[in-house]
């Protein structure tokens, strides 16, 4: 009786229960469905424009994968199955709103702008994060899970006070809602209603913790305790997250503050390149998303509605390969830095101890090189 | 010269109105900073005078706090963060250590944290607990931080003026139980040292002590009250990075050192001078490095505080033993 | 403009708005109300002594109040306004629940027969908390706000292994409702299904901060987003909180995990005897309260209803003010600890090294009774 | 004897169940302590005997853990948290530093907590940020909590049983590059030694290496390596308490010592241990006591790490010096 009194949740654990509430405009079979309060306008070219991003950005993530398998990268955080919720939020945004993702948002960094190549050099190690946030209004990763929320929403707060029509956005996982920082960051958006969007990819999974670990009722409506809305959408639907991110970033924008969105997805492959998913859940699950793949439901509505044909998808298929070959052929060639480099940028200006180690460190390196002489 | 007699709260304060007028996008930041002024008033008058969107009463969370002053940091503002007490400035420590020291490295220069975290810090008001604290060895253990603390009013003014114009984070000690001690202000900037240097606060012949926040007062009686050797007081100011020129000098002249802070000794700050001062002095000592400070404890209720504080008595002891050795 | 989209909320705070979802059954007139949900079924007796209990604890604070006014404690944190919220809610506890308290439960030690001297020991000094917490079942006063929010969850997951039909309960403030910790604490108890209720007593301010400044929503409001319930109750009605609070301490011994409970009160005197509350609040706000008073109204409901009279409101208080003087008698009397006290309760065992700094310390101390002899 | 070749990781574990085993108030708590069996697999199977009522897969928040643990303690159980990487321990400081620290204290010895928070902790598997990190420090000089680190298997099985055991708060480092390193395990508690003993390594006569976790076997492989001179290697084991008297029988015979960590040099332990050796063999030190560790800087991106960190190379280069001096 201690296991399931400890266990917890009795009331009936509802958190991973078939979402209902969820935004759909695409079904996984491709079929365009209507939502009283969201709806997407797209041409047949953005259609495709989000196909080829969906296609693209999940090959640099395979080719990442099989890098990392090669030694290449010391380490990959997959973003397979998530392409739709990181596409469909990320082309939502205004190239002048500012992104702060977690560590699996190559597919945001992907339309931020950021050479995939940049990205790489965290997981090989050769740097800590390659690209200039500035440049990309993309946040560097944020490895400590949840710190980020709070960046984010001070950042907003700066649109605030810079008076500038613009919005934050932060990405983060399921297991996050549960740390401090992100519970703070909801307390200070709401009170401060920083125009800031808080997008929680739930992929029901952190790590080997199902969700129910985090919560019992569905992550969306922690909003509602704070104050402002929470709303859950198919993440794996590119049209319903590009919807429901643009309403909320536009509320943000017109000073009705915060949202938190739950996009609805699965974390199709290991959580990192260094786990292993067979230890803790069943193929079966893997198999039942399979079915609501992001980019075969886009490529059947193509297909259904004539808007494209093979030669398109050939034509996309070669291109994302070649991106691919480009990437490895240029992370091959990513130099080690020097070892100077440990003292660079850790302060603004010269530091005497920092100084000092670095001349102490380098009599030291070159004291073997004379005796190797 | 322009000087005038200042409290240190008030010299806090004239400094941080300074900054503030000099540079819109400096913010102040914390908790009860704005119509209360502070519970040690440095922010006294200053939201009424430049609003509430400069002035911001937050939310009762420490890491909220620095995690949103980072985000506001990132946007182009240069917030400073009022922690209330010492022993509240924990529940920032991830975001301090994690994220504030570690940014600018990690973004290989390209985004800057001009940060500055001031804590009211140390015991001897009488106050109850996670009130008394000095928590500065976790901060000066982390690379990336720059952690001061000053010691009398003219060191308030300019150093939290140089702190908040300074790119990198800093986290800033405020001595709490000197804040209404008066002493006069010069409001020259260009008079003053810069706030990563070490001074001497008294120049002596025989021996060497160093101090920083509280701790200053206390040496610079033990100094005074001290007849039978010239004691030499160098306030430290900068933590890190350390002025070691101007702390080696004293110690090679003088062959004998003390170093007093309120921190525990144990693996504190003062670990650190001794065993930088020790290697590179080795041949000029005439006794080792002696420490003075708190006990290896937590702090104790505040009956017992004036025995665990170092005081002048405390401070004269290691110098006679110094002496002795 | 930058000001007001930075003071936040403009879609209408309403944290701060007459509270309409109040549980009350007391009116500030000492009307009973009925309410659909809560009932108290109270004797005379019962009545006359939850009237006792708030009489005599307004007593002790006053004391205590006065008693750091003379330089006898260092601070003290004032209950006055919240007797009832404090009263109501531990008189609802059994022996064996356990309650976690802040820094201002003076009346929930009361009730837990903590002898109030005890409480005087930290303000002023000469120790950071005076009592057994396992004897009282009443813990320590946690000073760093939210901390015990996580402590009284961690016990109620012990609760839960052992099998027993207990509860824990944790009082904070209306500020605290904005820490990290306290957010988790929602989170854990609600995954964990843990039999806590946290009580919250919204005084309406922390410190010079306004409700407002953490929260756009009512605070009751937020254990919905973790998925249990919340209530505000009228904390200045002692028959409210003590029917509110026993129905989530039942909730919690039979399974059905936390409630939030929003007492809805205020804190009539200043923060700590070292706050100025004239720096940042009206004395029209403070008048209004006083007309809440929480035990006038549980006088007025005795007169009315012919169930006390004079005699006894005045034994009451002749026997609070006894209390009180003994109280300070005794206060007086507290020894100072002895310097070697430092050193003692560190650790369960012998450390070597404080064992040096204390033995040091002893030989130093005696050096100058050497020099006095 | 009933040694048996184990990982340390595989020690831990063993260790852990049969701390399990013998005290039904043992529970293990943390992110993916369960099924997964930890990242490291110290807890591996432990879920599937011991049930989750024993083995807690936490909601992902460290505060949350530390502070649900000390709830736990409260009511009579035993903790064992696991704290995923060290760089992530940070979200916990505030409930270790200010609660679990001082409670006992606080509560005048009527509570305990014996609660054990295990920090794989160190560089050199090429991580990613904030898996890397020394933050030993940090707990060594805050009162109240033990601070101890494994080097090897056999220590591993038995120190982790013995903090269990023990009635204070416990920090618990495991060199977790060296998790997959082999040695016999002695399954007989009585054979070892208190945790709160320094061992020595490995005897010598001319110079004291201290060292602790990983830098254990770096320092036992440039013993090996220096033909030179004989080093005398000392497992500190316990960083607070010290065992003073170990330590400071080694360099008074020896008198020349170096320390070694992989944490910043900057104001960490090894500061406290030259301090204090200084202090306590001032006449006997034919050299500063050096210290050899980690820059400071942030922890590098993993392919500077080989830099960054002591090896064999640079603590033979600080003996050099000593001999130089
Ligand atoms: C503060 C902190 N604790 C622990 C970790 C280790 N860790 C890395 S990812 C992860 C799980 C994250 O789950 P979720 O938030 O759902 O994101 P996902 O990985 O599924 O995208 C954990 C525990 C961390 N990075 N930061
Ligand atoms: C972590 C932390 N930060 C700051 C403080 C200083 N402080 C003490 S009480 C207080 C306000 C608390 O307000 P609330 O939670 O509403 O409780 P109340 O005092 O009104 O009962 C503050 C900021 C503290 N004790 N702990
Ligand atoms: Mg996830
Ligand atoms: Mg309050």
């Amino acid at each position: 009786m201690i296991v399931d009194a400890a266990r917890g949740a009795p009331l009936g654990t509802d958190a991973q229960s078939p979402p209902s509430e969820l935004v759909q405009l695409l079904t996984p079979e491709g079929e365009r469905v209507e939502h009283p309060d969201y709806d997407v306008n797209l041409t047949p070219d953005e259609i495709k424009s989000l196909y080829r991003d969906l296609v693209i950005v999940r090959r640099i993530d395979a080719e990442a994968v099989a890098l990392t398998r090669q030694g290449e990268l010391g380490i990959w955080a997959s973003l397979l199955g998530q392409e739709a919720a990181q596409i469909g939020s990320a082309r939502a945004l205004r190239t002048d709103d500012m992104a702060f993702p977690s560590y699996r948002e190559h597919g945001v960094a992907y339309c931020r702008g950021v050479d995939p190549l940049d990205l790489l050099g965290l997981f090989r190690g050769v740097n800590h994060a390659g690209w200039d946030p500035k440049e990309h209004n993309f946040h560097l990763y944020t490895i400590v899970i949840g710190s980020h929320a709070l960046h984010a929403t001070g950042y907003a707060m700066g649109i605030q006070r810079d008076g500038t029509e613009n919005a934050a956005i932060v990405y983060f996982g399921d297991g996050a809602t549960s740390q401090g920082d992100v519970n703070e960051a909801f307390v200070w958006s709401a009170a401060q209603n920083a125009p800031v969007v808080f997008f929680c990819q739930n992929n029901q999974w952190a790590i080997s913790e199902p969700l129910e670990k985090q919560s019992r009722i569905p992550l969306y409506r922690r909003a509602e305790g704070f104050g402002f809305p929470g709303i859950r959408v198919d993440g794996n639907d590119v049209f319903a997250v590009q919807a429901v991110t643009k309403k909320a970033l536009e509320n943000a924008r017109s000073g009705q503050g915060p949202t938190l969105i739950e996009a609805y997805t699965y974390r199709m492959g290991a959580h990192t390149t260094t786990d292993d998913p067979t230890r803790y859940r069943l193929q079966a699950e893997l198999e039942s998303w399979k079915l609501k793949d992001p980019i075969e439901r886009v490529k059947a509505y193509l297909v259904k509605n004539e808007m494209a044909d093979r030669t398109f998808f050939d034509a996309i298929e070669a291109e994302a390969k070649g991106v691919g070959s480009d990437l490895r052929k240029r992370c091959l060639e990513l130099p080690d830095p020097e070892a100077t480099a440990i003292w660079e940028n850790v302060y603004a200006t010269e530091h005497p101890m920092l100084a000092d180690e670095r001349a102490g460190f380098t009599s030291y390196l070159e004291s073997f090189e004379e005796v190797s002489r | 010269m322009s000087a005038e007699t200042l409290t240190l709260s008030r010299a806090m304060n004239e400094g941080l109105r300074k900054a503030m007028e000099n540079d819109p996008k400096v913010l102040i930041m914390g908790e009860d900073v704005g119509r209360l002024g502070g519970v040690f008033r440095v922010t006294d008058g200053l939201q009424k005078d430049f609003g509430e969107a400069r002035v911001i009463d937050t939310p009762l969370a420490e890491s909220g706090i620095v995690g949103t002053a980072i985000g506001l940091a990132l946007r182009g503002y240069r917030p400073v963060c009022e922690i209330q007490f010492d022993g509240f400035v924990f529940p920032a420590f991830n975001q301090i250590t994690s994220q504030l020291a570690k940014m600018r490295m990690r973004s290989l220069g390209t985004l800057e944290l001009p940060v500055v975290i001031r804590i009211p810090f140390g015991g001897g008001i009488g106050a109850v607990e996670h009130h008394s604290e000095s928590p500065e060895a976790y901060f000066t253990h982390t690379g990336g931080l720059r952690v001061v603390a000053c010691s009398n009013p003219a060191d308030a003014y300019t150093m939290i003026q140089q702190a908040i114009e300074c790119p990198d984070p800093v986290i800033f000690f405020e001595p709490k139980r000197r804040y209404w001690d008066k002493a006069p202000v010069d409001r020259d900037l260009a008079n003053a040292a810069p706030f990563d240097k070490a001074v001497v606060a008294r120049p002596g012949e025989d021996v060497t002590v160093l101090a920083y926040g509280p701790m200053v007062k206390t040496s610079l009686e033990a100094a005074q009250a001290d007849e039978g050797h010239s004691i030499e007081v160098i306030d430290i100011r900068s933590l890190n990075p350390l002025d070691e020129e101007t702390v080696l000098a004293s110690v090679r002249r003088t062959g004998r050192c003390v170093v007093v802070h309120e921190a525990p000794v144990f693996s504190g700050y003062g670990g650190e001078l001794a065993a930088r001062i020790t290697e590179k002095c080795f041949y000029h000592l005439e006794a080792p490095v002696l420490r003075v400070g708190g006990f290896s404890t937590p702090y104790p209720p505040s009956r017992l505080e004036d025995h665990y504080l170092p005081d002048l008595d405390r401070v004269l002891d290691a110098v006679d033993r110094t002496f002795a050795w």
